[in-house]
């Protein structure tokens, strides 16, 4: 019987079509036509805003906490208002992660289970147990201050001061941390490609919490030594930023055409890396030389750009990754088998 | 071949795949590579109008050959039989046959008779005779070589080639081969030329009346074959009965039986037939004294048919237009003349689901006419959808499905059944008093469809009982009521009534409606016991073929009806289409009527020498012998023959029905129209829905990347496409499915046109059918739209 | 607890287990006859459905039968009967007796002022070719057998025609 | 309390699981004639997703979403000759794969996604808030939310729920009941994958040497989502049908990316104390 033994023609050289100009063909692409292998994330603007709110939060909260710990008596006084910074930048991350819910009014579901696997479920959970954390410990500052009297006052008296400030530092660092891994946990190659995003969005919480407080250190008139100090330590975090960044960049590879060469090449290239990290660097360097008034006007420029560029930092890599996941190519090089194999995988 | 089942059968594909996975082979000849070209083991190009040369070249081959199952050709086919001395062939005559008359365009086909008479005819044994059918046949396509067929058809001989080898070595006493075809090869103004070339080719291979082989017609409506069957054609009369016709001479019933009786064969019941069709009719009052009423069915003065009588409209002639869940606006040929014809017409009643093309022409027209022009008085009346009433289909395989009733049809949606109950009601009232006799057929027909007690579930409670229709196509008799159990048991006396004779047997008792029957039968694939096939519930016809001459079956394998001596019965896994005591070895009689004439071997009951006819000596207007022609349009003349097209298709020579001249440079391109899968012919009842809208959303055309590139055009890019009738604009679809065709160096585009979309709808877009002309194959009346000739541009048409 | 659900999710059921009935129908596109389930749910469609008893498809449907429910149950069908009056630019609504009654008189009318008895020759011939029909091939037989007994054996049209010769 | 809380969360004892149910979808027996799509969309009763035409062959589709669930692919390859003897049309009717380690369901914040008692993937519909993290987690771009202008079902996350109320019943899902050639097959997975080696075998004795089967547990495929319990049988590489060599699980490389943004901030940590520690002195 001939039809047992027909074959169909041999298609082991597709895509035949390709550069042949056929119409309605896969023309250039591997894959079909130039559909994207994945889907692009349905998050908005809300999105990056909290990530950015939720690490200058974390970042300010920890600062505080450690200058807290270890810092000296004018230090600890200064440093201390970053515990208002935490809870003024925490005050809207959760209405802005409710607000990017397709049904917002469900929002208590994201507390329905405790699945550590799941960042977006440890970042609610980490949001939910840092939030009154860092109120409790600026109401704490508050009473120190004498900005909180009678009743209130006694009540914020109860918080353990210590125990508050190690656990919200650890779930500030947590929520500082969770988002670039949260991104990193999809199949979008720009996030997904690198390891690094994590850290990356780390140091960019860290940097800019820490220039919030050098920031408001600066409007206090914070003695030149502390702002000195605020500053090594905000510098060292954008090092830190520039250097993971480097890094995120290198191993993303071809991935990282949508953020480097795309259409938020701009805004990630002269708001993150310049404005957010090359030039506070550069401004507290001149502010370790200047004299004592140019100092508070270049640490606060040096803030505000830093804040601003981590701002620019989340918002051009979520938006560049939007773009990238419907880069075909980017996909496939992402599940070439032989990579990524049997990473660090299973220890979660 | 002339299908493309995959797309437009996708559930009745299911068995060839399943087939296939057995290690069957598909084979797809098409100009496209379409979805079934996709899934067949071989697919072979063809270019549209030239499969009469391909299956001449196939009969060639197997004559050639020496592949031609003898035993079955000799004993069942009238190979064998001689031709009478004055016919002359096609192959001697530039293309055409003896008896044409140049001046009507028309054949007369005396001297295509056989020598002897029709049921007993001269023949020789041996086929050695120059004028007995085989050696005609030989001569008649001796030069449909391999080589021709590849010039002809653009198909690659070693493709041929393969076709004619899996097509003989599947055929035999053990194999059998099957042709499926669908409205390619209809919709030509030779098209039933083109199935009668694969009838000579299976009789010739032994592929009729036995499993597995046939020539399957893949029909295109839930219930086509019902209503052809019925019909509601103009020249046919319930149960393919001749209408009628004065040309004919059908005076008087006497001379209407006389006129249409074939004295051989199943059809000598005819008188039976046509009293009882009357008795049904007209009841009492069809007496023998008025010839059972039969002055009261109109006579034929010409061609009735739809693309006539359109022609008719847009002249003005024809006022008043029914029409029944159809869409001539947009779904008919030259629709641009069809909607022009509405806009001719006193009044017009659509009844559908939906507002079609054809409901709302006089204000949704492309043409962009001023409503306050337009005299038409229009209704649309609401009908019911599936579920909503009950009735029978008959499908493509002549089987009767009866469908049960859901619910009630919405608001003032009724069934068809209901209007035409309660119409029919309307106007007996309104001839209540006439003395006129031209009245007295309407006054007389018999109309008592109410059920005795509605069904009280349902809110509609005037719905006549389709049931009882059904009762009355199944026929009774007279005197009792008593319904009959077959048509063996119709009169000529009167004393028997049957609506249409081949579904007798449908509803043999009350309670026992067979089309309703939804029976599995283990152990027998035919299941016989679902639903209920005409005629008689033989589901394959001829199956007598299915055994040898003796009343054996060809092979074990292929055994399905047999002689059993013990019992003195044929019998098998289906009913035997043949008088079922008749041994094999029944000699045939010289004299009497019908089956008499028949011997025990004879399987083609309903012909008049109980043979398949690989010459058909009469029936046909167009040759007894399919032969190629191009079609009307074509940009290529005929290779075979100096004659160019079909000498008797019906041209409709009006200003305003242009037809392109072979080898126009002003229409350089093939056009062919067709569907896809996702949509349904014109659109109304798909274009509303929108999850059949979103899969095929806009109209395009097809072509290849050779059309594209030699014009500029980009694949989505709009295209003008025009013929001598009409223009349209659709986007281009580029595709490598879609090929140019060789022929004597030049390449011959074609452009695929789907005709889905038109001015009502989700989803609209330009109607294939503007293009298409009027014209008729002569047997059946249907236009040629499978190969027309176009021309083709970038751009929008303003 | 393993990993919970929702009560939603437990009580999950397809919408034709509740179904009054399940009928059986057949697809009003193709010729191929494919047998189809109408389940209904208070005197309404709930689902349609391939039947699995069919010999011929199984349970299985194409894309055109498998979106029957969508041909019957859809907000664009008509539902009334739309009358356009001669030279009128719109549609009317008008009760259905009425268009009943007016389209028997019309037929009537166009009939009795059309109608030959008889041709110049004087052959018998009780036709009228000013009236035809067109349609059937998706209805049934029934409704196909009353067209042509009503029109023809009735009513003496000749021009009785269906999508068979298109 | 703990009662209060399950009721407010909506959170019940799981069904007892039963044998895990999937689809095997033979490529090679597909005619594109795009049921499965339709049956899926009446029997869910999902909206039409907009008319427009996209000029790749047959699709009018382009890909899987919230409201379409089922999708039929259209490859055309043919060589430029003229004969074209060499001629595929490849048709694949794609569906949500339900992976053994599903990345949406790992993603999932709420638990609205959930391994049905039928080892299936399901979301579910009074529970997910619309987070949207399933959407990019997915390596197939298989899930998606539906966008808050639709009439559908807004602001969830949708797929394939290979029938779960169907299953419940015994009842075959909608597509596969449709489909006119078996090229989808329904069935307990383990037989499936069972019959799906036996007709690669077939395949590969005819000379279909392209053949393959994507979704296997011995496939490279299954390296980190497992074993697709929708599987497929091809006649091209994955890529030509949109399907990754190795389908990526975050949850592979989580741990690494929570390390080097712990390594962060620990070391900023440290950094700052001893600066500040500096001050001190």
């Amino acid at each position: 019987m001939t039809g047992g033994n027909f074959s169909l023609p041999h298609g082991n050289s597709p895509p035949p079509l390709a550069g042949e100009g056929q119409g309605g063909g896969s023309a250039g692409t591997a894959g079909y036509y130039d559909y994207p292998v994945v889907r692009r994330p349905v998050w908005t603007w809300e999105v990056p805003a909290y990530f950015w709110l939720g690490g200058l939060g974390a970042g300010a909260f920890v600062t505080a906490s450690l200058a807290q710990t270890f810092g000296s008596a004018d230090d600890r006084r200064i440093a201390a208002d970053g515990f208002y910074v935490a809870a003024a930048a925490l005050l809207p991350c959760a209405p802005l992660l409710i607000g990017d819910l397709g049904r917002p009014e469900r929002f208590h579901h994201m507390l329905r289970i405790f699945k550590p696997l799941s960042p977006m479920n440890l970042g609610a959970w980490t949001l939910t147990g840092f939030t009154p954390l860092a109120f409790a410990r600026a109401g704490l500052h508050a009473a120190d201050t004498g900005l909180l009297r009678g009743p209130l006052r006694a009540l914020v008296g109860l918080v353990p001061r210590r125990l508050t400030e190690l656990t919200g530092c650890l779930l500030g660092l947590t929520l500082a941390g969770y988002s670039g891994v949260l991104l990193g946990a999809t199949n979008v190659p720009l996030w997904a490609k690198s390891r690094l995003l994590g850290g990356v969005f780390m140091a960019s919480a860290l940097s800019s919490g820490s220039a919030a407080v050098t920031l408001q250190a600066a409007r206090r008139g914070a003695p030149e030594a502390t702002l000195h100090r605020l500053a090594t330590v905000e510098s060292a975090a954008s090092l830190g930023e520039m250097a993971i960044l480097t890094g995120y960049l290198v191993q993303s590879g071809k991935a990282a055409r949508p953020l480097t060469t795309g259409r938020f090449a701009p805004p990630f290239w002269l708001g993150a890396v310049f404005a957010g990290g090359l030039l506070p660097l550069l401004l507290h360097g001149f502010a370790r030389r200047g004299h004592s008034r140019t100092v508070r006007s270049l640490s606060t420029a040096a803030a505000m750009c830093s804040m601003i560029g981590s701002l620019a930092l989340r918002w051009s890599i979520f938006e560049a990754g939007k773009d990238s996941s419907e880069d075909q190519s980017a996909s496939f090089d992402l599940s070439k088998a032989g990579e990524n194999l049997g990473g660090c995988g299973s220890s979660i | 071949m002339g299908s493309n089942m995959a797309e437009n059968h996708p559930v009745g594909y299911r068995w060839p795949m399943k087939a296939r996975e057995k290690g069957a082979t598909i084979i797809h000849v098409d100009p496209r590579f379409t979805r079934t070209s996709a899934t067949a083991n071989l697919y072979v190009p063809i270019r549209s109008g030239s499969d009469i040369a391909f299956l001449g070249g196939l009969i060639n081959y197997v004559l050639t050959h020496d592949q031609w199952f003898k035993e079955y050709v000799l004993a069942y086919t009238n190979a064998s039989t001689i031709v009478s001395g004055d016919y002359v062939d096609a192959e001697d005559n530039g293309g055409l046959f003896s008896g044409y008359d140049p001046q009507s365009g028309s054949y007369d086909n005396a001297s295509w008779s056989y020598a002897g008479p029709p049921h007993g005819p001269a023949r020789d044994e041996t086929l050695q005779h120059p004028r007995c059918v085989f050696q005609i046949l030989k001569r008649h396509y001796a030069r449909y070589t391999p080589e021709m067929v590849e010039r002809v058809c653009g198909s690659p001989k070693e493709l041929f080639l393969q076709v004619a080898e899996v097509l003989t070595k599947n055929s035999g006493r053990e194999r059998t081969s099957a042709i499926c075809y669908a409205v390619g090869w209809t919709q030509q103004s030779y098209g039933a030329q083109i199935i009668r070339a694969a009838g000579i080719l299976q009789l010739l291979l032994g592929n009729i009346g036995r499993p597995g082989g046939g020539i399957m017609a893949l029909r295109g409506h839930a219930s086509i074959q019902g209503s052809t069957d019925v019909p509601t054609l103009f020249d046919l009369l319930p149960g393919y009965l001749p209408h009628p016709a004065v040309i004919r001479g059908d005076d008087t019933l006497e001379q209407y039986m006389r006129e249409s009786l074939v004295r051989g064969g199943y059809w000598s019941n005819l008188p039976k037939f046509v009293v009882s069709l009357l008795r049904a009719w007209y009841g009492d009052e069809a007496r023998k004294e008025n010839e059972y009423g039969y002055q009261w069915i109109p006579k034929l003065t010409g061609d009735h048919s739809h693309v006539s009588t359109s022609a008719a409209m847009a002249d003005g002639k024809v006022k008043g237009f029914v029409v029944f869940g159809q869409n001539p606006a947009n779904g008919s040929p030259h629709a641009g003349l069809q909607r022009k014809a509405l806009t001719q017409l006193d009044w017009m009643v659509a009844l559908d689901l939906y507002e079609t093309e054809t409901a709302a022409f006089w204000y949704a027209a492309p043409e962009g006419w001023k409503p306050a022009d337009i005299k038409t008085e229009v209704f649309l009346v609401p009908t019911a959808g599936p579920g909503e009433k009950e009735g029978t289909f008959t499908n493509t395989q002549r089987l009767l499905q009866y469908h049960d009733k859901a619910v009630d049809p919405p608001g003032d949606a009724r069934s068809d059944l209901w209007f035409l109950y309660h119409l029919g009601r309307r106007l007996k009232e309104l001839y209540l008093e006439s003395a006129n006799p031209h009245d007295q057929g309407l006054r007389n027909l018999t109309w008592d469809y109410l059920p005795e007690r509605p069904d009280p579930e349902y809110r509609i409670q005037d719905e006549p009982s389709a049931e009882k229709v059904l009762m009355e196509v199944n026929g009774y008799t007279v005197a009792d009521h008593e319904r009959i159990p077959g048509f063996e048991r119709l009169k000529d006396d009167g004393s028997t009534a049957c609506g249409v004779w081949i579904y007798s047997g449908v509803f043999p008792a009350p309670g026992q409606n067979l089309a309703r029957r939804r029976n599995r039968t283990p152990g027998n694939y035919v299941d016989p016991e679902w639903g209920f096939a005409w005629p008689g519930n033989r589901r394959i016809l001829y199956n007598r073929a299915s055994a040898d001459p003796a009343g054996k079956p060809w092979s074990e394998r292929k055994k399905y009806v047999w002689w059993d001596a013990g019992a003195g019965s044929w019998t098998g896994l289906d009913v035997p289409d043949f008088p079922l005591g008749k041994a094999p070895d029944t000699p045939a009689k010289g004299q009497g009527t019908g089956m008499d004439l028949h011997s025990g071997s004879d399987p083609f009951t309903l012909k008049a020498d109980g043979r398949g006819w690989l010459f058909a000596p009469s029936g046909l207007k167009d040759g007894p012998l399919p032969t190629h022609y191009e079609p009307l349009e074509s940009p290529l003349s005929n290779d075979l023959y100096p004659r160019q097209d079909s000498p008797v298709a019906k041209r409709f020579r009006r200003t305003d029905n242009p037809i392109s001249p072979p080898g126009d440079p002003q229409y350089p391109y093939i056009v062919t129209t067709y569907r896809v899968t996702e949509q349904y012919t014109s659109g109304s009842m798909s274009r509303w829905n929108s999850w059949l809208s979103e899969l095929m959303p806009e109209m395009f055309a097809e072509i290849s990347p050779e059309l594209a590139a030699e014009k500029g055009i980009e694949n989505l890019d709009w295209v003008v496409v025009s013929t001598p009738r009409n223009q349209i604009e659709c986007k281009a679809l580029v595709t490598r499915r879609v090929r140019p065709f060789r022929h004597n160096g030049n390449l011959i585009h074609e452009v695929g046109l789907p005709y889905h979309w038109g001015y009502k709808g989700l989803v609209t877009g330009a109607m294939a059918n503007d293009l298409v002309a009027l014209s008729e194959e002569p047997n059946v009346y249907i236009q040629e739209d499978k190969a027309l000739t176009c021309n083709l541009r970038k751009g929008r048409l303003r | 607890m393993a990993q919970p659900v929702s009560r939603e999710s437990i009580e999950k059921e397809p919408r034709t287990r509740r179904a009054d009935k399940a009928v059986a129908s057949v697809c009003p596109y193709c010729a191929v006859g494919c047998s189809q389930l109408v389940y209904v749910r208070d005197k309404r469609i709930i689902d349609i459905e391939g039947n699995p008893a069919s010999p011929i498809n199984e349970g299985t449907l194409c894309p055109k039968g498998a979106s029957t429910f969508q041909y019957v149950v859809n907000p664009n069908r008509v539902t009334t009967v739309r009358y356009r009056a001669p030279y009128s630019d719109h549609w009317e609504d008008r009760p259905l007796e009425w268009a009943m009654d007016r389209i028997a008189t019309l037929i009537k009318e166009t009939r009795d002022a059309t109608f030959v008895e008889r041709t110049a020759e004087g052959k018998l011939v009780n036709q009228t070719t000013a009236i035809a029909t067109l349609g059937g091939a998706t209805m049934d037989i029934e409704e196909n057998y009353l067209i042509k007994k009503l029109f023809s054996g009735g009513l003496g049209v000749v021009s009785i025609e269906n999508q068979a010769r298109i | 309390m703990i009662d209060g809380y399950k009721r407010l969360m909506n959170l019940e004892e799981p069904p007892p699981p039963k044998k895990a149910k999937g689809f095997f979808t033979d490529t090679s027996l597909c005619i594109g004639c795009k049921a499965c799509e339709v049956a899926c969309k009446q029997w869910n009763q999902l909206p039409a997703d907009g008319f427009a035409i996209t000029g790749n062959s047959y699709d009018n589709t382009g890909h899987l979403g919230a409201t379409t669930w089922r999708h039929v692919q259209f490859i055309e390859q043919a060589k430029a000759n003229g004969s074209r003897q060499e001629q595929r049309w490849l048709m694949m009717s794609d569906v949500c794969k339900h992976c053994a380690n599903a990345a949406c369901l790992e993603a999932c914040p709420t638990g609205a996604l959930v391994r049905t008692e039928f080892d299936t993937v399901y979301v579910q519909q009074d529970i997910c808030n619309g987070c949207g993290f399933c959407v990019p987690a997915c390596p197939f771009g298989v899930i998606d939310r539906v966008p808050k202008e639709s009439t559908f079902e807004v602001g969830t996350a949708h797929k394939c729920t290979l029938c779960y109320d169907r299953l419940k019943d015994d009842m075959t899902p909608a597509c596969a009941k449709s489909c006119p050639t078996a090229s989808i097959q329904f069935g307990d997975v383990e037989e499936l994958q069972q019959r799906a080696r036996q007709r690669l075998g077939e395949l590969k004795a005819r000379g279909e040497s392209t053949a393959r089967l994507y979704g296997m547990p011995e496939g490279k495929e299954a390296a980190e989502v497992g074993p697709l319990h929708a599987f497929f049988l091809l006649l091209d590489k994955p890529e030509a049908y949109n399907l990754p060599e190795v389908p990526r699980l975050p949850r592979k490389t989580m741990a690494e990316r929570y390390g080097w943004s712990a390594a962060v901030g620990i070391g900023f940590a440290m950094v700052a104390a001893l600066v500040f520690r500096g001050g001190r002195q």
